[in-house]
Order: structure tokens, then C-alpha cells, then sequence
């Protein structure tokens, strides 16, 4: 029930978008021309068609980063609201969780994940 | 408010218990901070910490066996089987240690990782080895597998070891989805996460219970690479580095035989003849199935992960006997599997380090003149994994053919003498290949202490535990007789 | 069964000093090889003289010189060894021809390589056929059995002829998957015992009491009788038998004839007919009418034969199939034949194996029509030669004679015809043999080339008196011999008997 | 029945409410921020369509709604738009977890000016923020386009780099109110007399900066980088659908984020606090309106500061962005929240 | 207020469960058998939390947040396997990795 309002506010939200995207087609003007919807590259022709190629390996390393914190963080919320009642036990736990936590981003610091531009061969050993 | 008993009802972890893991966890934390601190690394630093450490946690079971007891509400025992595994993992983890260093200075891939992540992998394989709790277990599991997982792809430039690795992970996640979701069924069936009590309880559907049952026995019977979930272990075992291989071999199987040999006491009588069919019928499969592909193989590597998979059937037709006497044999069969594929992975590994080696089998021609004391040990391991008198092979699958007969499940027994017959094949081909056939290749690898005293450690096991087994059987005895107590 | 405890241990020292030797032999170097081998075998040889003068021949069915060491108590598993009347016998058989084998290699040319190692191997091969003779306990017993095949896989597949790796491999995979039935049987049978007694034991002893229902009994009989029936050979499964026999280094022809085919039919008489009373009467119309088959296909076979080692290895098979018969017949005459028979066979394939090896050594080949003739350059080896041949042929005086004789007395005890049918299996028999004189004597071409070879002396000579005496011995005094074991096969044969009549 | 109708109006109210912020109040602040620039940089900006400019966002909106509608030729069309509908119905559904203001009784029924107050207020915050990432990605993705593409890398790599950033920020006040209601978090704030930023000035100071770079505001707005990129993901939209993007950006995202610093560190609609002394209302004469506007005043407060740093500021690179999130801004919060755990006790007295 | 009945629960999963095992084996790329493998474990998460609404218990929930936390570990490692299989060689479907065969 708490949710209720939630669920009628995403509906009327997806509505409301959908019917913004659409005005355009239904207000707009429809002139075609043969180069209009051609993707934008200074106005030069492509080099390639397809843009949807691989990205930069840094962009996986940060989604790696992001996937190990966010999974943590699940365990850290539990734990802040009740924390009131664990006493020092608690507190114990989860400093010695938080600091495997920091292993992990001092590793991915000392490896070099944190630094952009990558060498061809960062990982020095 | 039901949060104030259960904040009430923390307790402080019995630590006297958890010393060997904590040894082993506090060795890998100290090695990973040394990584951090240090821009260079001293790599035989790293191995003499990790051996001190492993060392440690040795002599701790050692000294306190009878050790028993259960903490973190329930979710970790420790009791004699547990003590006994523990032992022989760690003690395969100082072995394969031995071997390291110069492997992967040879290969150019020395990785400071490999170090603390080889202590999660044992100290994952202990906790596997030590819970009734399907929570333990699944974190154990993963913990296993993920670090074989990278374990495996620490090969610098080399394909095949990233392949394995994938392949490895894909059939592993695969397995771990089906073992948590036969968890997720028995969860739903007796409303506890806790071994024992899902399968001591009477409850309405049965039919829940076995479908959970079967679905959590199959995850784990890729993870042992029970035929037909095989299909990841040969390319991980090929691709992996060799001591890893040897890693893979010993200290894996025994922790993912740990959990489906906990359950086995607790077969209850209404589904007693589904298991014995299902692993039967499993085991079979996988011990033909094993042998005869490696009776093709022309990769030795290959061809003893094979043979790997073909002694997870032996094993597994022990399993099927869900008795104290097949309990025994399975235990006293998995030391031995230990032993001896640890033993043969790691003499590979050895004879790896020369640079033309290929892990071809015609390669063995003429060891015994290049370096007959490898040669020697070879052949030993060789014949244990046949079964040759007297050597652990031998007394394990003869404790197994007891069990089967014990139970009387003959057909069983028959295909596992014809699957035997079958690797006759190749184990005694590669013996005669190596002593028999006269090359003008001469291979010559030069060894260190430890690996030397490792290889002699376990070649000598292999025929002294095969020849007075008593040593092995009266503590899997006990362990197991513990077990069926419970 | 009574025990007769060992005052001195005997068996284990003989059995320890050829592993001593052979430590000996690793570690000296290799001048000191040959000598140390002989000294060794020699002296288990010796023990083994002296442990048949100690032993109590009006108590042959006693197990005597008895040694108990425990292994795994818990599982029943003991090193128990000792010896009755059969066993002595095969024991000294075992002993005797170690000597010989080692004393023909100190001068075979074929052993040029790898010295050490050779003289290794057969150290350790004596010390584990004293193992499998001796050992009342099934495990330990299936133990040495299985050692026995490495050592002389290793033999063939270094020293042996041109297919000696094929040889080697076949031989080792028949025996080996062919055992691994007997160990599901022996340990079938303890979890049987368990079953009754609720305790483990691998004791011959305890496995005697026994009980099983008929069919079970067959299953665990089978199981016994399809590993020794290769070790044997019965015909069907003698197929690796002449590869490796034929392929392999003439001493070790020498001991896997004379002994490890022994191995198989000492372990019917003694496992399948002592631990399966019940079974054997059941199925003894079977047994018989295969072992005469056997003979009958073996003798077929072994005329055949253009190579002089395959002739006799089929031989081999051929007379193996008169030991197995007689010892189905379950009568005394049958066992005394069958007993017989197999040391005698020890003896006459010992030395007709030296023969060929001799021959070899002459000619480079074993191809019988290079041998026309050769009689008459070599004196002496004619002569041993035709002893030998005779003796093996049964002829009275040779020391098959006795073994093929009380066979045929034997059947004759059931019906006449099936006494024909035996002393066919003879005539076969004596069929190859006498075509074996003829090729060597009779046949008198291309003399030319035999002109120059010498005739036998030495080391091997004295390897061939050493199987000719015993052979005489056999052959003229055969109560010597029949003292030795005839209270332990009456013994075997009362328990039958109690079945046969009881049951 | 006519408890689940009621409910069903207050609702609908609500909701009205929310959606005039959104769009109205949304639109309405591009117009605020180009003044607000203008100024900055003494110029006038809009003067033109009505008085000093205030019909602008119409005319804006006008102008956009009668672009042609525009598809790039080699994208993929179904995530090109639904890139939109995922940038828009998150943002906006944030507002449902916002406090406005304290309970309150209108013709005998007790109203919550929050749509939806649940005990897991913060984590739905949480988890509709996380959404962001995806509008980006596809966007950069379906229009097929290199610049796109780029910035909507760029983009999500800020963003989930700062999405932790904040999560972990904002852990310290919940161990200090003990609960992930939002309503519930000012209620413990105005209990205990403190407002959070008083003890969490280094969770404030990180939050602050993961705003700027989670709405693309300078000196993070490196994705849009007009100079290098045109406009980042959006340059290959146009008419309304490239004008919902910096909408949900720049003022939809950058408002409900604000509402959310104010409810968390500066006790929401409580009235100034002072520590050890307590509240001070300079507003009380407005009476039971005091606590919105005291609300709106933080709110636009925050917003005004956002605009006074993105027209004073340089802008950083994108390796810089992202090293700071990890390397400073993440250990602050880690260093946060134990120092948290350890004063926390004290707080609850 | 009706509960939602545990077979809807178990439903539900079955079918994503089903949806993850096939993508597993169908697809090809690599990264969607990783995503696959993910959608599997989480049809485990529902079920483990539909049968803890069921049977009022909390187990459940634990399991499944330790299942999200590793399936992450597993995703991470999966994805550094792959970007390694692909710095060595531009592959992305699963038929391209076979080297070793037999």
C-alpha cells in the first residue's frame, strides 16, 4: 500500500514522457531531406558506419569498481540502521568489513585501475 | 520486537575453533598488504610467508585433531572429518607452493596476486570442508571456484589458460546457480538452511526436497566434473598453469567432495535408492566416460585431467554406497586422489620448465636416462593411479570394490573394473614410454631443494600409505564413524 | 586349520634377501651386479633346501613355518605367511628356478644394456613369488600377485625381442584387468565374512568358514576363476601368453613359465577349490570338459607354430590345460596328477625356454627350419635337449609321465571315455613334441652353417643340470615328492569330499 | 471504500504537486539559471519575450515542441527513445521520497506532504539514481554517433563512479537517525536538535561535489564538453527530446538531489539550528507555512550555489573526475564512516 | 490484503531461472552468456525471498544478499577474463574459443 503512489506516479511519469517524445512527430514539421538524419561528424563522411564499437577499458575497470562498492554498500545498510543496537560487537564487524573494503580500493589504487590513461602494459610487477 | 532477541542472542565466535582459518586468512591479508606497501616484490619472501603461515595452521590441526565444536550459530563445525581434510589441504597447498616460484619465473608470469589469492582459495576449501550450512557452503563454493578462476587464467599471454579459465567460470557459475537453487527448493521444503535438519525432517513435499536434492548434488557434480557436467575440467586443467593444475587436482577435489560426502550419513531411508541410482549411475558414466577419452589424449596434461575425472567416478561409486563403510572408502580414495594427482600435476609442472617441452606424451621417451629419479617417481604415480599394489590407488579402489560389494552393487563394480581395464592403456603406456623407448632427446630440468623433497615427500606416500593404510584409514575411520554418529 | 609356528623366519628371510640384493645391486656399481644376484637367489635357494628338511612331511597339510605380522587389524588385513605342502612345493620350484634364471642371464647375450636394472627386476620378481606362495592372507596374497606383474613387464618390454613393447603391454593389461576380478572377489568374500561375523577378515583361515548360497558361491567363484584362467592360461584367454613369451628375454620366458603360470593354478587349487567346496562339485562337469578343450585347442595351436618360442609357449598352454583338468576331476589321483604336473611343468618349460634362448643366441632366430640338424654339432645340447623333450612328452621316466598318467587314472575313475578323452589330449601332446625332435634331429640340410658353433658349457650348463636333476628326481623317485604335498591335497580333498556326500 | 478513495485523492494531489515541480518549476529554472549566468558575467540575458524575460521558457518550449522529429540513420530507434523515458521517469520519481514538509491536517485528515514515506526511503533514492546511468548509456549508444558515444561514456563513468561516492556519503546520517525513511530522518533530526551537516561536514562537503558530478554541472560537466563534443550524448536528438535531457539534468536532477542534501544534512524543513542551542525560527510569523518555506529557502539556496560554482569554475578532465571520486572523495567517506560509528552513541543521548 | 501466493513466487523463478540456463547455452557472446549466468542466480534471489515472505523467516534474505554480493565477485572476474581473452585476441562469440579440443 505504501507503494501505491509510487506505482501511479511511474505510470502517469512513463505517460507523460511517451507523450512528450511523440509531440515532436505530431507538431513538427516533416520535411525530409536526404542527409538530414546523417549522424553528425563535423559534416565530413563517416569513417565508419557503425559507432558501437569497444570503448576504452578504463570505462570496465570503473563499472568493476562500482559493482564491488554497490554490493557492499548492501551489506553496510542493514548494519547503519541497526548499528544503534549492536553495540561494540557491531561496530568490530563492520570495521574489519570496511576495511577489506579498503584492501579493495587501495588494490585497485596501487594496480593502477584509478589512473586513466593506460599504458600498454600498467600492471607492473 | 523480534530484532532485541536476536541482537540478544549475539555471541562471541568460538575463536579456538577457527585458528587454522584464521591462520591461513591472516597469512593472505599479510601478503596482500605487502603487495600494497612494496613497488617491487620479493617473490620467495612471499612463498616463505605463505609456507610459515600454512605451516602454522598445520601444526595447529596437528596438535589439536579431536578439536570439535560449532560457532557462528551453527554455520561453521568442526569436527574430526573437517580437522582431516583441513590437514591434507593445507599440507597439498605447502607442496604446490614448492613449485611455484620457478614455474612462473620460467613462464614470465610471476603475479604477487597469486600469492594471497591461493590463501582464499584454501581458506574457501577449508570452510567448504567444515559446515552443514547451505549459506557456508555457497560462500565457501564461490570462494573456491572464483579463485580458481583467476588462479587458472594467471598465465601471462597465453590463450589457452584464459580460455580454460572462461570455460571454467561459465560451467562453474552455471553450477553454482544449480546448487543455490536446489538450496533455494530444500529452503522452501523444511524452512532451514541447515543441512541436517532439511534432511532429517518429515515434512509434506517430498517431491521438493529431492528436486532441491538432485539440483544441489548436480551444481556440485559439475564442480567435480562428474560426467556429463564435465566438460569445463579437461580445458581448465589443460589451460591452467601446471601447479595450479596440481592444485586444482588435490586440494579442489577434496573440498568439493567435502559437502556431498557430509550428506551422505544423512541419506534417509525414503530416498536411499534414488541416490544409489543417481550417483550409480553417475559415477559410471563418468569413470568410462574419463578413461576412455584419455585413452586418446596425446597431451599428457590432458590426459591426467581425464584420469581426473575418471577417479571422480571411482570416488563417486563410493558415494553411492551412502554407508560408514563406503564413507571410509571415499575418504581414504580421496587422500589418495590427492596424493597422487597433486604428485603427477606437480612432476609435470617440473619437467614443464624446460623450454621445449610440449606435454606430449612421445616426450617421455628416454626420461629414465635424462633424469631417472623423475622418471622413477613418475611411474610410481602412475601405477598408484592404476591401482598397482601397493600404493594408495590400490587400497583405495580396493576399499571401494568393498563398499560396492558391501551394498552388493555388482554391475557397478563390473563397470569399474572395465573402466580400469581401460586406463591400463594409457598409464602403462606412458611407463613404458618412459622407460622403455630410447630417444635421442635428452630433457633435463634442473629442480630445487623443496621441489626435490616435495616430490620424494609424495612419492613416497604414495607407496608407504599404499602399504601400511592404517595410517590414512583409522582417521578416516573415525572421521566418518564421527559422521554417521551425529 | 592348524598353524605350525616358525621357530626361525624362515620364509621372510628368503624373501628379504633377494630385495636385499637387489638394494645391493642399486647402489654397487656394476661389476658387483651378477655376483650378488647369483649369491642372493643362491642363497634363497638354500633357505629354501633347509626349510624342506625342517619341514614335518606326516604333517603336510599343517601350515607350517607360520609368520603373523599385523597390517590393519581392524580390516583383518595380516601379514601372515607359511607353508603346506603345495606351497613348499611351489616354493621351491620358485627358488630354484630364480637360481636358474639368473644364472642363464650372467652369460645371455641378449642382457647387454641396462644390467643393473635386469638383475634388479629379478631380485625383486623372486622375492614377490615367494610372496604369492606363501601369504595365507588374500589381500597380501593379491598383493604380490599384482607386484609380480611389474617386474616382469619391465623384463619384456627392455630386454625382449623386436615387438617387446606390444608384448609387454598386452601382458600386463590382460593379467591386470583379468585380476581386478579377483580383488572384487576377495574382498566380496570378506564383506561376506563381515556379513556372517560381523567383523572383517582377509585370512584364508576365516574365509574357509564361509557359508554362501549357491549362486552367490558361483558369482565369487567366477569372479576368482576369470583371473586365474587368464594367469593360467585356460584357451580362451591365453592370447596374451605366447606374445609374451615369445617376446620375452629367455630368462624371463624361463620364470614366467615356470612360475607365474603357476601362480594361476596354484590359486585355483588353493582359493577356488578350497575356499568354494560347494561351488566346485556344482560346476565340476564344466570345468573339466574346458580344461580337455583346452588342451585338445592348445596342442592345435602349438603345432602350428613355426617359431621355436611360440611352439613351446603354446606347449605351455597345452599342459597347463592337463593341470587344470586333473584338478577338477576332485578325486586324489587328480590332485597328485595336477600337483605333479605343474612342478614338473616348471622344470621341462624352464629348460625348453633355455633351449630356444640357447638357440637364439647361435642362430638369431627362432625360426624352427634354421635349426635342421644342429643336433649333431652340439653333443651335449642334443642330449639335454632330448631329455627334455621326453620329459615333457610324458613318457615313463620323464617327469610329466606322473602327472599325465594319474590323470588319465583319474578320469577313469568317472567313465572311460572321458579317459580317452585325456589320453588324446596326450597323444596331441606328445603330436608336437616328437614333430619338434624331428626338425631338430632328424632333418639334416645345410650343415655347413651350424659347423662352427660350440656347444653349450659354463654358467649354462650348469643352469641346465641344475633343472635336470630335479627332473630325474621327478620322473624316478616321484614319492619324494609326492610326501611333500599329498597330505594337503587329501586335506583339500576331504573338504570337497564332505561336500560332495554332505551337501 | 472511502478510505482507499481519499487516499486516491491525496494521492493524485500529491503527485499534481510533484509535477509542477518537475516541468513548471523545472522549466522554469533554465530561465533562473541564464539570469543567474548573465549576471554573473554583467550581462542582462533574456529581456525580450516578457517582462526581463519571464515568458522564455515558453517560448523555449514552444519552439521545441515545433522541431521536425529527427532520427540519426544508422541508430537503434527503440533505445534512442527509450533512452529518454529513462531519463525522464527516474528523475522525476525521486520526488516521491521527498519530505516537503512536516505532517499536517487538512479538513480532519492527516496528510504527509511525502508520496510515498517508506522505510526505505534512501535506498528508492539509491536505486532510481542508479537508473541514470542506463538513460546515458543508451542514449550514447542508439544514437550511433562517435561524439555520443563518448560523452555518454564519459557521462556513465562519472556517474557510477559518484553513485558509490554518494552512497557511502550519505551513511553516516543514517547511523545517526537509525533508519532509510527520509521523513523519518528530519523527524530524528528536529529530536535531536542537530542537523546533520554539523557532524557530517565531510559527508555534506562529498555530497555536494557528487551532485555537481552526477548532473553534469561545471567543473564536471566534461561530457558535454562544448568545445570537444558539441553536447555530448545528446547531439544526435533534436526538438523536445534533445530539450528533456538538460531539463532532467540540469534542473530535475540537480533539484530532487538538492531536496535530498536538505532533508539528510540541514534538517529538512526544520528552521535554522544552531548546535548545543537548538532552533531558531526567524520565520514564526508565518506559522504553520514556516516549515516550506523554510524548505524551499534551503532548497534554492543549494540550487543558487550549484549555479554560482558551474559559471565561476574551470572544468576538469575526465581522468581527473574520476580519480577524485575514488581517490579523495571515496576514502573521505570511508574515514566518515567509522569516525560516524564511533560518535555516533553520543548523538543518541 | 491477499499475500502473493508462494507458487507465484516459485512461478517467476522458474521462468527466469529457465531464461538464464538458456541464455547460458544459446547465446554466444560472451558477455551476454556472463549477463545470463546472472539472470540465473537472481531467479534464485526471488525464490529464496518469495519463500522467506512464505515462511516468515529472514534466512532466506541472508542468502540471497550473500548470492548478489558473489555473483558480483563472479561478474567482475568474468568480465577481467573476458577484456584478458580479448587483449589477446579480438573474439567475442563462444565458438571462437576452442584451442583445446578432445
Amino acid at each position: 500500500m505504501d507503494y501505491m503512489g509510487l506505482l501511479i506516479f511511474l505510470g502517469v511519469m512513463v505517460v507523460l514522457s511517451l507523450l512528450l517524445i511523440s509531440l515532436n512527430s505530431l507538431l513538427g514539421p516533416k520535411t525530409p531531406e536526404s542527409m538530414e538524419d546523417y549522424p553528425y561528424e563535423c559534416g565530413v563522411p563517416l569513417y565508419d558506419m557503425s559507432a558501437q564499437s569497444t570503448f576504452h577499458q578504463g570505462y570496465y575497470l570503473l563499472g568493476l569498481l562500482l559493482l564491488l562498492f554497490d554490493i557492499e554498500a548492501a551489506f553496510l545498510f542493514p548494519w547503519t540502521v541497526v548499528y544503534k543496537h549492536l553495540g561494540i560487537f557491531g561496530f568490530v564487524e563492520m570495521f574489519l568489513f570496511i576495511l577489506i573494503l579498503t584492501y579493495g580500493l587501495l588494490y585497485a589504487w596501487r594496480k593502477g585501475a584509478l589512473d586513466w590513461q593506460f599504458e600498454e602494459e600498467v600492471f607492473e610487477r | 520486537m523480534e530484532l532485541k532477541g536476536l541482537i540478544g542472542s549475539i555471541e562471541f565466535p568460538k575463536m579456538a575453533l577457527i585458528i587454522p582459518e584464521l591462520t591461513v586468512l591472516i597469512t593472505g591479508f599479510l601478503l596482500f598488504t605487502l603487495d600494497l606497501i612494496f613497488k617491487r616484490a620479493n617473490y620467495k619472501l612471499y612463498t616463505w610467508i605463505s609456507v610459515v603461515g600454512y605451516f602454522m595452521a598445520l601444526l595447529y590441526i596437528a596438535f589439536n585433531p579431536s578439536l570439535s565444536g560449532s560457532t557462528f550459530y551453527g554455520l561453521y563445525v568442526r569436527d574430526y572429518f573437517s580437522s582431516f581434510l583441513h590437514f591434507f589441504m593445507i599440507l597439498l597447498t605447502i607442496f604446490v607452493l614448492a613449485f611455484t616460484y620457478r614455474y612462473y619465473r620460467q613462464k614470465l608470469s610471476l603475479y604477487r596476486e597469486f600469492y594471497y589469492i591461493l590463501s582464499f582459495a584454501l581458506v574457501s576449501a577449508m570452510f567448504l570442508a567444515s559446515s552443514y550450512n547451505l549459506i557456508t557452503l555457497y560462500v565457501a563454493l564461490e570462494g573456491v571456484s572464483i579463485s580458481f578462476y583467476i588462479l587458472t587464467a594467471l598465465l601471462r599471454g597465453d590463450f589457452n589458460s584464459k580460455e580454460g579459465s572462461f570455460k571454467y567460470l561459465i560451467l562453474g557459475g552455471l553450477s553454482i546457480a544449480l546448487a543455490s537453487y536446489g538450496a533455494a527448493f530444500m529452503y522452501i521444503y523444511a524452512g532451514s538452511l541447515d543441512l541436517q535438519k532439511i534432511l532429517t525432517y518429515s515434512g509434506q513435499n517430498k517431491d521438493l526436497l529431492i528436486l532441491g536434492l538432485v539440483f544441489f548434488l548436480i551444481g556440485f557434480a559439475i564442480k567435480i566434473g562428474a560426467v556429463p557436467f564435465h566438460f569445463w575440467l579437461p580445458d581448465a586443467y589443460q589451460g591452467a598453469p601446471t601447479p595450479i593444475t596440481a592444485y586444482m587436482a588435490s586440494v579442489g577435489k577434496l573440498a568439493f567432495f567435502a559437502p556431498v560426502v557430509r550428506i551422505m550419513p544423512l541419506i534417509q531411508e525414503h530416498f536411499a535408492y534414488a541416490w544409489v541410482i543417481t550417483v550409480g549411475i553417475i559415477s559410471a558414466m563418468t569413470m568410462l566416460y574419463g578413461n576412455l577419452v584419455a585413452l586418446v589424449q596425446k597431451d599428457v596434461k590432458r590426459l591426467l585431467a581425464y584420469s581426473s575425472i575418471a577417479h571422480s567416478g571411482y570416488i563417486l561409486a563410493g558415494i553411492a554406497v551412502a554407508k560408514a563403510i563406503g564413507l571410509k572408502a571415499v575418504l581414504y580414495f580421496l587422500i589418495a586422489y590427492a596424493l597422487m594427482g597433486a604428485g603427477s600435476f606437480l612432476l609435470l609442472a617440473l619437467l614443464e620448465r624446460h623450454p621445449q617441452w610440449q606435454n606430449k606424451m612421445e616426450e617421455f621417451s628416454g626420461l629414465r636416462f635424462s633424469m631417472p629419479w623423475i622418471a622413477i617417481s613418475f611411474m610410481i604415480f602412475m601405477f598408484s593411479l592404476l591401482g598397482v599394489p601397493p600404493s594408495v590407488g590400490f587400497v583405495g579402489k580396493a576399499l571401494v570394490f568393498t563398499a560396492l560389494s558391501f551394498d552388493r552393487l555388482w554391475w557397478l563394480a563390473f563397470i569399474m573394473i572395465l573402466a580400469t581395464g581401460i586406463s591400463t592403456g594409457y598409464y602403462v603406456r606412458l611407463v613404458v614410454l618412459t622407460f622403455m623407448k630410447e630417444s635421442s632427446r635428452s630433457i633435463k630440468v634442473e629442480s630445487s631443494l623443496a621441489e626435490k623433497v616435495v616430490i620424494f615427500v609424495l612419492t613416497l606416500s604414495v607407496v608407504i600409505l599404499g602399504a601400511v593404510p592404517i595410517i590414512i584409514w583409522s582417521f578416516a575411520s573415525q572421521s566418518a564413524d564421527i559422521l554417521f554418529k551425529r | 586349520m592348524e598353524k605350525l609356528g616358525a621357530q626361525f623366519p624362515l620364509i621372510s628371510v628368503s624373501m628379504i634377501i633377494p630385495i636385499l640384493g637387489s638394494l645391493l645391486v642399486l647402489v654397487l656399481p656394476e661389476r658387483f651386479t651378477k655376483g650378488i644376484s647369483l649369491l642372493s637367489t643362491g642363497i634363497s635357494f638354500l633357505i629354501a633346501l633347509c626349510s624342506l628338511m625342517f619341514f614335518d612331511f606326516s604333517k603336510g597339510e599343517v601350515v607350517q613355518f607360520y609368520e603373523h605380522y599385523p597390517i590393519i587389524p581392524e580390516l583383518g588385513i595380516n601379514l601372515s605367511l607359511g607353508l603346506d605342502g603345495l606351497s613348499m612345493l611351489m616354493y621351491l620350484l620358485t627358488t630354484l628356478v630364480s637360481f636358474v634364471a639368473v644364472l642363464w642371464s650372467v652369460r645371455d647375450r641378449q642382457i647387454d644394456h641396462r644390467i643393473k636394472e635386469y638383475f634388479l627386476w629379478f631380485l625383486l620378481a623372486e622375492s614377490f613369488l615367494i610372496g604369492v606362495f606363501s601369504s595365507w592372507d588374500l589381500i597380501v596374497f593379491y598383493v604380490f600377485y599384482e607386484l609380480t606383474l611389474v617386474p616382469m613387464l619391465f623384463v619384456i618390454g627392455i630386454w625382449g625381442y623386436k615387438l617387446r613393447l606390444y608384448s609387454a603391454y598386452k601382458f600386463f593389461i590382460y593379467i591386470f584387468v583379468s585380476s581386478l576380478f579377483l580383488l572384487l572377489g576377495i574382498v566380496s568374500l570378506a564383506v561376506q565374512h563381515y556379513k556372517l561375523f560381523g567383523r572383517f577378515s582377509f585370512s584364508y583361515f576365516d574365509l574357509m568358514n564361509n557359508d554362501y548360497s549357491l549362486w552367490l558361491g558361483v558369482f565369487l567363484f567366477m569372479l576368482f576363476f576369470i583371473a586365474f584362467a587368464v594367469k593360467t592360461p585356460i584357451v580362451p584367454f591365453h592370447t596374451w601368453l605366447p606374445d609374451a613369451h615369445g617376446e620375452a628375454p629367455t630368462a624371463g620366458s624361463v620364470v614366467l613359465a615356470a612360475i607365474l603360470l603357476k601362480m594361476g593354478t596354484y590359486a585355483l587349487f588353493r582359493f577356488n577349490i578350497g575356499l568354494f567346496p560347494k561351488v566346485v562339485v556344482f560346476l565340476m562337469p564344466l570345468l573339466v570338459l574346458w580344461g580337455i578343450f583346452s588342451i585338445v585347442m592348445a596342442s592345435w595351436f602349438t603345432i602350428s607354430q613355426n617359431n621355436l618360442k611360440r611352439f613351446v609357449a603354446y606347449s605351455s598352454v597345452s599342459h597347463m590345460g592337463f593341470v587344470v583338468t586333473s584338478m577338477f576331476l576332485l578325486n586324489l589321483d587328480g590332485f597328485r596328477a595336477s600337483i605333479m604336473e605343474m612342478f614338473a611343468h616348471g622344470l621341462t618349460s624352464a629348460s625348453l625356454f633355455m633351449i630356444a634362448g640357447f638357440i637364439y643366441n647361435r642362430l638369431h632366430s627362432f625360426n624352427m627350419d634354421a635349426l635342421k640338424g644342429s643336433a649333431k654339432f652340439m653333443p651335449a645340447f642334443a642330449i639335454i635337449t632330448v631329455i627334455t623333450a621326453y620329459s615333457s612328452m610324458g613318457l615313463p621316466g620323464g617327469s610329466s609321465f606322473w602327472g599325465k598318467f594319474l590323470t588319465v587314472l583319474s578320469a577313469r575313475e568317472y567313465t572311460t571315455q572321458l579317459a580317452l578323452l585325456v589320453i588324446a589330449g596326450a597323444f596331441f601332446s606328445a603330436v608336437y613334441v616328437l614333430y619338434f625332435m624331428k626338425v631338430l634331429f632328424l632333418d639334416t640340410k645345410e650343415e655347413s652353417r651350424l659347423i662352427h658353433f660350440t656347444d653349450i658349457r659354463g654358467f649354462k650348463l650348469s643352469a641346465f643340470l641344475l633343472l635336470l636333476i630335479p627332473m630325474f628326481m621327478v620322473g624316478l623317485l616321484p614319492s619324494l615328492f609326492f610326501n611333500i604335498f599329498d597330505m594337503s591335497a587329501k586335506k583339500l580333498l576331504l573338504s570337497v569330499m564332505h561336500k560332495l556326500i554332505g551337501g | 471504500m472511502e478510505g482507499l478513495l481519499s487516499a486516491l485523492i491525496i494521492i493524485g494531489i500529491k503527485i499534481l504537486v510533484i509535477l509542477a515541480i518537475v516541468l513548471g518549476v523545472g522549466a522554469y529554472l533554465t530561465l533562473v539559471e541564464r539570469k543567474v549566468a548573465a549576471h554573473i558575467q554583467r550581462r542582462p540575458g533574456p529581456m525580450v519575450v516578457g517582462w526581463h524575460g519571464l515568458l522564455q521558457p515558453l517560448a523555449d518550449g514552444i519552439k521545441l515542441l515545433t522541431k521536425e522529429d529527427l532520427f540519426p540513420r544508422y541508430g537503434n530507434k527503440f533505445l534512442y527513445n527509450l533512452a529518454i523515458v529513462m531519463a525522464l521517469v527516474p528523475a522525476s520519481l525521486v520526488f516521491a521520497v521527498v519530505p516537503f514538509g512536516p505532517e499536517f491536517e487538512v479538513f480532519g485528515i492527516k496528510v504527509k506532504p511525502i508520496l510515498t514515506d517508506v522505510n526505505v526511503g534512501l535506498l528508492l533514492f539509491f536505486a532510481l539514481g542508479s537508473l541514470a546511468v542506463y538513460a546515458i548509456a543508451l542514449a550514447g549508444w542508439a544514437s550511433n554517433s562517435k561524439y555520443a558515444l563518448i560523452g555518454s561514456m564519459r557521462k556513465a563513468g562519472i556517474v557510477i563512479s559518484y553513485e558509490v561516492v554518494i552512497t557511502f556519503a550519505l551513511m553516516g546520517p543514517i547511523i545517526l537517525a537509525q533508519t532509510l525513511s527520509t521523513y523519518g530522518i528530519v523527524q530524528q533530526q528536529i529530536e535531536q536538535k542537530l542537523w546533520y551537516l554539523w557532524l557530517q561536514p565531510i559527508a555534506f562537503v562529498v555530497y555536494m561535489f557528487a551532485m555537481l558530478a552526477e548532473t553534469g554541472r561545471v567543473p564536471f560537466d566534461i561530457q558535454e564538453a562544448e568545445a570537444e563534443l558539441v553536447t555530448g550524448f545528446t547531439v544526435e536528438y533534436g526538438g523536445m527530446k534533445f530539450g528533456l535531457f538538460p531539463l532532467v539534468e540540469w534542473y530535475v536532477e540537480t533539484l530532487s538531489l538538492s531536496a535530498i542534501a536538505v532533508v539528510v544534512f540541514l534538517g529538512g524543513w526544520s528552521p535554522i539550528n544552531i548546535p548545543f542551542v537548538g532552533f531558531i525560527d526567524p520565520l514564526f510569523f508565518l506559522g504553520p507555512l514556516s516549515p516550506f518555506v523554510w524548505f524551499v529557502l534551503k532548497v534554492s539556496l543549494l540550487f543558487l550555489f550549484v549555479l554560482w560554482l558551474h559559471w565561476t569554475l574551470p572544468r576538469y578532465r575526465i581522468d581527473q573526475i574520476t580519480s577524485t571520486a575514488w581517490k579523495v572523495m571515496l576514502p573521505l567517506t570511508l574515514v566518515n564512516l567509522v569516525f560516524t560509528a564511533i560518535i555516533a552513541p553520543m548523538v543518541w543521548r | 490484503m491477499t499475500v502473493i501466493p508462494l507458487e507465484a513466487y516459485i512461478i517467476l523463478s522458474v521462468l527466469i531461472f529457465g531464461l538464464g540456463l538458456f541464455g547460458m547455452i544459446v547465446r554466444r557472446n560472451l558477455v551476454t552468456v556472463l549477463m545470463s549466468m546472472e539472470l540465473a542466480l537472481n531467479a534464485v534471489n526471488i525464490a529464496f525471498v518469495g519463500a522467506d515472505v512464505h515462511l516468515g523467516l529472514a534466512d532466506g534474505q541472508v542468502f540471497a544478499l550473500f548470492i548478489i554480493a558473489l555473483a558480483a565477485a563472479e561478474a567482475a572476474v568474468g568480465l577481467g577474463i573476458i577484456i584478458a581473452i580479448f587483449r589477446l585476441r579480438r573474439v567475442e562469440s563462444t565458438d571462437e574459443i576452442t584451442d583445446m579440443r578432445g
